[in-house]
């Protein structure tokens, strides 16, 4: 069966990819905080420590799985898994160019919204399974974050999706081809709330309140060590990913762009957003929950609403 | 209706500055040391591992007085030579584990014998290594040499 | 407002308070110390500040000793109480100063010295489980030791 | 309410939470151990554990002659270790009547205040992580200390625990050019605060965090005994270097920088402020130090009469204070610290209570503690 093996190299490639990009995003925000905060950084293993996320995956590879006592062992086992998968799965969408996509579905943009949602699942389960008031906490903050900026977020994309006609994320690239939806104004807004959205989506400064280092440790992640603490790490990284893709591809035209081939334009543009959150991630405080939750509620939705009613009256005008 | 509007913005507005602070920062040079390869050279006073220059030493016992955790330990015998009557050390140890590195034995020396060297990477392996160490053997940081900079000359007078 | 003045002012308000008037302090009777912080605290003197307290063992009584303080007249005041040492106990000034809270509890924790109507007297911070009260100069443990003295000081020194 | 909790059915009772904060927590600020009850999110009592940083530092003093014991002061607030020295070597001057020169004065004083900048700098930059501020203003204000500590490095060759003041004296003489080194630190220290402001004061994530969080009125300020910044963002203008100067306090010109409400924010706000106030004293003082001798020999044995002395310093974190009763012999008979934290903490159930577990971190942060003069 040809297509079968194609599938799985397909497979193999976007596997090869999250890793490589997780690994790669790990030693750059160390580096990117460092150089904010005026430091170094990883600087032991390779070229100005490039080799240091290879190292750590060995490390941590190599650590033991502490079970804490009194853990809900079935759901403390499965919530890595249910972290992973739907940020791995979500990649099938992702158009790194015209031909390069695992697979153009034409609910692309609904696909990757809905499986990235199941995210929290897995969140709220680290969180139960502990076993830990902290990770309770954290997996309970996780939920009624992620749940309400869900709204925003949707929202914004709906605009997109308005305007394109089209939920599939390859011809929502195409229909950029005479401008970047960024250029135009209520597209821009709703950018910009995407991006707050996303950032509370994964679960990054200032919205981290489910890890929130300075009062709950670790969060929902406390309890887990070795691999499984990896896999939390790399699917938060691969999240970061892609909520930066699918921004590139809604509003900044994908892949396309003049010169240079399209792969690279659209990791450009991807990576460029992923810089901006870093530099957020380094430079803000973190919000409280309940000023997050009224920001989400009496903010983001209403102005969302607001920007979808109007352009669509203009739309239909 | 106005004031939330300029409140948002003011608001948006002190975020973008606190990020101009940052990038401004990602471009400055970084004031950390790559610092197992380069080392920070200590200052001149840099109070480290206590050290003995063994000819200077008069046994005054000040050290072993005014030492607020008792930390260094002395004891001497009387010889005779040359039908002179002459002090000697049997014991001088110095216990790395209960020292403050105050300096206070350093400032009360009155033939600055005993001194703190520049040493500063003084880990070792067993807690044994530094219950008491032999403030007459010469060698005595001959494993912690290697790991630090600018260490003085030894100088035995 | 001076030392004799402001106990010849005790002294007409609650007489036979005052027991003894040392150069910087007052020493007053254990009865009549709540009166004398009340009326201490809430009259013009206006010793809003309940700074320090602690106690001195003396081996024959435990003095407990109040540092107050009033913003007002600038000026810092010592109440003494002493303590017989059969009978360590003294009311709490928690319900004047909720500064007394943890100070009193310390002095609890340290010198056992019972305070009468104190809302949570526990140790603060030695193990709960402890009986000993380590700043009393009878206090002795094998596993204390006062200061390791140098077998070598003995010798020479 | 009431009718709400007895309508509940069994099946549907909550409960409250304890949560043990610390001993081990990132934003304890050390060993301190928070018994918090919680309601959901919020506080509804703190009990705090204190005693995992105890080293009975006042039995140790009593069992030290009075010049060993200043190596042990340096571990009292790790954070300004010279002011430490300097409150527990003032306190014994002044039971000794002992003098010393205009010009030990003079370092003392610049010594000081350079240890409250680098004291103070410290404390907001761990409040800025408390809130979750990564650590770049932390970086930012280690960065900025790590100037001072330079200095006092080669002041004194320690980085931490200064042991640099002496009964009578201090260890060493300025070293040569330290003018221009000061000097230069306050130039770098002035644009360096603007920096501050930029990227702290007056963000706006930072501010709805810290404004109206963790109110302090006055009343419960001084009846708690609460000192130091906490106490003059209360509104309450109140330092004892301008209200009973010791050392030279009064040859210079400063002001007192007082908040308005006493929230966290004003908290945090007083303390920058202060280190404004410290570097215009420095600045003044650092032109003006005059010639002589500021060592003191050590091997002196100190025997005071006997008698007892209480003196309070200003702090970085509140008012110091030192009671020394002597018996006449070389070794103190009692030496009681009154530590600032200790009082300050105190009053933490009180502000917590009813606010959620970021604003109670937020709280714990604005206090600012140091364990190691809480437990001593």
């Amino acid at each position: 069966m040809p297509g079968m093996g194609l599938l799985l190299l397909k497979g193999m490639a976007v596997l090869g990819f999250i890793s490589t990009s997780a690994m790669f995003l790990i030693w750059w925000e160390r580096k990117v905080s460092a150089l904010i905060q005026n430091r170094m950084g990883p600087m032991a293993t390779g070229w100005h420590g490039s080799l240091q996320s290879v190292a750590d995956s060995i490390k941590l590879l190599l650590k033991e799985n502490i079970v804490p006592a009194g853990a809900d062992k079935l759901i403390w086992w499965l919530a890595p898994f249910f972290v992973v998968f739907p940020s791995v799965s979500a990649f099938v969408t992702i158009p790194f160019s015209e031909k390069l996509v695992p697979r153009d579905l034409n609910v692309g943009i609904l696909f990757v919204t809905s499986i990235t949602s199941v995210c929290v699942l897995g969140i709220f389960m680290a969180g139960w399974g502990s076993n830990n008031k902290y990770s309770l906490l954290g997996g309970m903050r996780s939920a009624a974050q992620i749940i309400s900026y869900e709204v925003p977020l949707l929202l914004s994309i709906v605009l997109v999706v308005m305007q394109t006609g089209t939920l599939s994320m390859v011809e929502i690239v195409r229909a950029q081809a005479h401008g970047w939806f960024l250029l135009r104004p209520h597209l821009a807004l709703a950018f910009v709330i995407y991006l707050i959205s996303a950032t509370a989506e994964v679960n990054r400064v200032p919205f981290d309140i489910p890890e929130a280092e300075s009062e709950l440790g670790a969060g929902y992640h406390t309890e887990y060590s070795g691999m499984k603490f990896a896999m939390f790490f790399v699917a938060e990284y691969t999240n970061l990913f892609i909520i930066s893709a699918v921004a590139a591809t809604l509003f900044l035209g994908g892949w396309q762009g003049p010169l240079l081939p399209p792969v690279v334009w659209f990791l450009l543009k991807a990576y460029g957003i992923i810089f901006l959150l870093m530099w957020v991630r380094w430079t803000l405080p973190r919000v409280r929950m309940d000023q997050m939750m009224a920001f989400a509620w009496k903010v983001l939705t209403p102005v969302s609403l607001a920007n979808l009613l109007l352009s669509g009256w203009l739309m239909l005008r | 209706m106005f004031r939330p509007i300029k409140v948002f913005f003011l608001s948006a507005l002190s975020l973008l500055i606190g990020m101009k602070v940052t990038i401004k920062n990602l471009f400055s040079p970084p004031v950390t040391l790559d610092y197992p390869n380069k080392k920070q050279p200590m200052k001149k006073n840099f109070r480290g591992m206590v050290d003995l220059k063994p000819p200077a030493c008069v046994i005054c016992y000040q050290c072993i007085k005014i030492c607020p955790t008792a930390a260094l330990f002395l004891s001497h015998k009387t010889v005779e030579q040359d039908a002179k009557k002459k002090n000697e050390i049997t014991k001088f140890t110095f216990n790395a584990e209960l020292c403050c590195f105050c300096g206070l034995c350093e400032e009360v020396c009155p033939t600055d014998a005993i001194y703190l060297n520049q040493m500063y990477e003084v880990s070792v392996f067993s807690h044994d290594d530094l219950l008491s160490i032999d403030l007459m053997d010469p060698k005595k940081y001959k494993h912690l040499d290697d790991r630090t900079v600018n260490q003085p000359e030894p100088n035995p007078q | 407002m001076d030392l004799p003045h402001l106990v010849q002012k005790l002294n007409e308000r609650i007489p036979g308070a005052v027991v003894e008037q040392q150069p910087s302090a007052v020493v007053i009777k254990r009865e009549s110390l709540l009166p004398v912080a009340a009326f201490l605290k809430d009259t013009e003197l206006s010793f809003a500040n309940l700074h320090c307290v602690t106690a001195v063992d003396r081996k024959d009584k435990i003095e407990m000793v109040y540092h107050l303080y009033s913003f007002l007249h600038r000026w810092m005041l010592t109440l003494k109480v002493f303590l017989p040492n059969d009978d360590l106990t003294i009311e709490s000034l928690c319900g004047l100063w909720r500064s007394a809270d943890w100070l009193e509890r310390e002095t609890f924790d340290l010198f056992g010295v019972k305070f009468l109507h104190h809302p949570d007297l526990r140790r603060i911070m030695n193990p709960d489980e402890w009986t000993d009260y380590p700043l009393r100069k009878n206090f002795d443990r094998p596993d204390f030791i006062r200061l390791p003295q140098s077998e070598g000081l003995k010798a020479g020194g | 309410m009431e009718q709400v909790e007895q309508n509940k059915s069994p099946e549907l009772r909550s409960e409250e939470l304890v949560v043990n904060m610390g001993p081990q927590h990132p934003s304890t600020h050390g060993v301190l151990y928070l018994e918090l009850r919680l309601d959901g999110e919020i506080v509804v009592d703190c009990r705090p554990h204190l005693g995992y940083l105890h080293r009975s530092i006042e039995k140790i003093a009593e069992n030290r002659t009075y010049i060993q014991f200043v190596p042990f002061t340096d571990r009292l607030d790790y954070l300004a270790s010279m002011n430490n020295n300097l409150g527990y070597v003032l306190a014994v001057e002044k039971l000794l009547g002992l003098p010393v020169n205009e010009r030990v004065q003079y370092i003392r004083t610049i010594i000081v205040e350079l240890n409250r900048v680098g004291s103070h700098l410290v404390s907001i930059g761990t409040f800025a992580q408390d809130l979750g501020a990564y650590a770049t203003p932390l970086f930012y204000c280690f960065r900025d200390r790590e100037k001072i500590v330079e200095l006092f490095d080669e002041l004194c060759g320690s980085r931490l625990t200064y042991n640099y003041m002496r009964i009578g004296g201090v260890q060493n003489d300025l070293p040569p050019g330290v003018d221009k080194i000061i000097k230069d630190f306050i130039q770098y220290e002035r644009k360096k605060l603007d920096e501050y402001n930029e990227l702290l004061t007056y963000n706006a994530i930072f501010l709805s965090r810290t404004k109206k969080v963790g109110i302090l009125s006055k009343e419960t300020a001084i009846n708690y005994g609460v000192t130091g910044p906490c106490l003059r963002a209360t509104g309450f203008k109140w330092d004892l270097r301008k209200e009973e100067p010791y050392l030279i306090y009064d040859r210079f010109k400063f002001d007192i920088p007082v908040g308005t409400m006493g929230d966290s924010w004003d908290r945090y706000k007083v303390r920058l402020e202060e280190i404004q106030e410290s570097l215009k004293i420095i600045e003044q003082a650092i032109g003006a130090v005059p010639e002589g001798n500021p060592v003191a020999k050590v091997n002196k044995v100190y025997k005071p009469a006997a008698g007892e002395v209480y003196l309070r310093t200003e702090n970085p974190r509140g008012e110091l204070g030192f009671y020394i009763v002597s018996d006449g012999t070389t070794k103190p008979y009692r030496n009681k610290i009154r530590s600032p934290s200790f009082s300050n903490l105190s009053v933490l159930p009180e502000l917590i209570r009813g606010l959620n577990v970021s604003d109670a971190v937020c709280v714990l942060g604005s206090i600012d503690i140091v364990m190691g003069e809480i437990d001593r």
